[in-house]
């Protein structure tokens, strides 16, 4: 059953990253691929139960991490263009493509 | 006979996560614009991932890889809203259109809406 | 991006968790998955954090770019440093059973030994990592 | 003070069971551990009511059951809409004030929304919050109400 379930989040990933190629924005590439995170993350979750090792699961939650780190780094890259501000004035009319 | 019951809650756990993540992939195609899609995003988020690690939870029973499996939900729970408000905010500053319906007769909507998801 | 509440509040609650995950996975890299390596990374991505949200300032006040400068070299040191130590108690270069403090079970010496190696590890990733950051995140603002 | 107690010890309440061993060197690092973090924390000013809800603890148990029945009945709104062959999405951005009083208590709230599929918080200011729904009747019902008040139970009587 676990097998089944991989083979579903396989599927669902190939369809989320169809939306990632085909854009229009930059915005649903992000979304896309921090979709795309998530499911690597349950992924890797059922692959070790799949192989009898659950120890991945350390692994799966250190992704999940990266995962949400860096989609606040990129979101925070497209509003503000510069990593390092504590806010103040947006840049508008950022790059959409 | 416990045994059978724990098996059958585990696939029926493991199976509608697999659906409401599949489904949630789909909309992410099929849905027009980009704030509909975090609708979709938010559904394989939740209860996809929601449903599939609990079933992995029952399946392991009561120990610490149960914990690490809630830890994980914990994680992605608290998470995902944040990142989704961070895309929305972005994305709405950015300056991308939502979509609404263009004011029409109720025949176009369905086909439109449709079309814009595809292109 | 301080003043977003969601943001704000969400990082504030995650970080001590995230410093605590990453060490958790540096102590336990002969146990589980993990080590020196991913516990660096992680450690850094919880600063990386920090500054998104706080920005570069604030965060330089706790964890100044010459503290993880040094860091960088200090972990490299440690590293040669645990082999040096290994040959001067007379075994070959990071010969770790040169560590255990009791002679007729020198497998002990095997667990000192990672951990030490693996800090060393994981300061110089830390260090090069933040630093990355650092010089990443604040371009264009003074020449550094 | 109090609030970095708090946070050493559920860190290191989180720390035992995940680390699995309890030998004295095993012990030692997790309290070396729990030490860095809640000094990292404390040096950045970031312990405090907000970060550490610990006066949550027990209302947020009966909370969170609540919420995740409402998760689940939006998620099937939400698939029903996509896996209908002709799409019915009429997406609208509404404006609607919480009565939280809090950060914290809009943090909750904000999040609630946003777990549930169909509504997306897009933008907090003071407590105006815009709100993306994927269809209008998502957020015309009394459910948001519904959650309004109880999130407002869950924050207790504020700052």
């Amino acid at each position: 059953m676990f097998a089944v379930t991989a083979a579903a989040l396989l599927v669902a990933m190939c369809l989320a990253m169809c939306r990632a190629l085909l854009g229009p924005t930059a915005y649903d590439r992000v979304l896309a691929l921090n979709n795309i995170g998530t499911m690597t993350v349950v992924l890797i979750a059922v692959l070790g139960f799949l192989n009898g090792r659950p120890d991945f699961l350390d692994l799966a939650l250190a992704y999940a991490l990266i995962n949400f780190i860096g989609t606040i780094a990129v979101l925070k890259y497209i509003e503000y263009g510069d990593l390092g501000t504590s806010g103040g004035p947006r840049r508008r009319n950022a790059s959409r493509r | 006979m416990m045994a059978q019951v724990l098996s059958v809650l585990v696939w029926a756990l493991l199976l509608s996560g697999a659906f409401f993540l599949v489904t949630g992939a789909l909309g992410m195609v099929r849905l027009p614009d980009v704030f509909t899609r975090m609708h979709a995003a938010g559904m394989a988020d939740t209860m996809g991932a929601g449903l599939i690690l609990v079933g992995l939870c029952v399946h392991s029973g009561v120990n610490l890889v149960t914990l690490r499996l809630l830890l994980v939900l914990a994680f992605l729970w608290f998470t995902s809203p944040i990142a989704t408000h961070a895309l929305a905010k972005a994305a709405l500053s950015g300056g991308a259109e939502p979509y609404t319906l263009a004011g029409g007769d109720e025949g176009e909507r369905g086909t439109e809406a449709e079309g814009g998801g595809m292109s | 991006m301080r003043e977003e509440v969601i943001i704000r509040v969400g990082a504030k609650f995650l970080a001590p968790f995230i410093i605590m995950f990453a060490l958790y996975v540096h102590f336990h890299g002969d146990y589980s998955p993990g080590g020196g390596f991913q516990a660096g990374v992680i450690l850094a991505a919880a600063f990386a954090l920090l500054a998104l949200v706080y920005g570069l300032e604030a965060v330089q006040k706790v964890l100044p770019l010459r503290f993880t400068r040094m860091c960088a070299a200090l972990g490299v040191l440690i590293f040669a440093g645990v082999g040096v130590v290994t040959m001067l108690l007379g075994h070959n270069y990071l010969g770790y059973n040169a560590l255990a403090s009791d002679p007729t079970h020198p497998e002990h010496g095997q667990h000192y030994g990672i951990l030490l190696v693996e800090l060393g590890v994981l300061v110089t990733v830390f260090g090069v990592m933040v630093t990355v950051f650092y010089l990443f995140a604040g371009r264009g603002r003074r020449g550094s | 003070m109090n609030r970095v107690l708090w946070l050493w010890g559920i860190l290191f309440a989180l720390w035992l069971p995940l680390s699995d061993h309890y030998e004295p060197l095993f012990l030692f690092f997790g309290v070396l551990t729990c030490t860095i973090a809640v000094f990292v924390g404390a040096r950045m000013g970031i312990v405090d009511r907000e970060s550490v809800p610990v006066q949550l603890v027990w209302r947020g148990a009966l909370y969170l059951p609540w919420l995740v029945w409402e998760i689940f009945k939006s998620n099937v709104r939400v698939a029903r809409i996509i896996l209908t062959p002709r799409l019915r999405v009429d997406p609208s951005i509404v404006h609607f004030r919480a009565s939280q009083l809090t950060d914290l208590g809009r943090f909750i709230y904000a999040n609630s929304i946003t777990l549930t599929p169909g509504t997306v918080t897009t933008g907090i200011v003071g407590d105006d919050f815009e709100v993306h729904a994927i269809v209008q009747e998502e957020i015309d019902g009394s459910e948001e109400n519904e959650m309004n008040r109880r999130v407002v139970v869950l924050e207790g009587e504020g700052a």
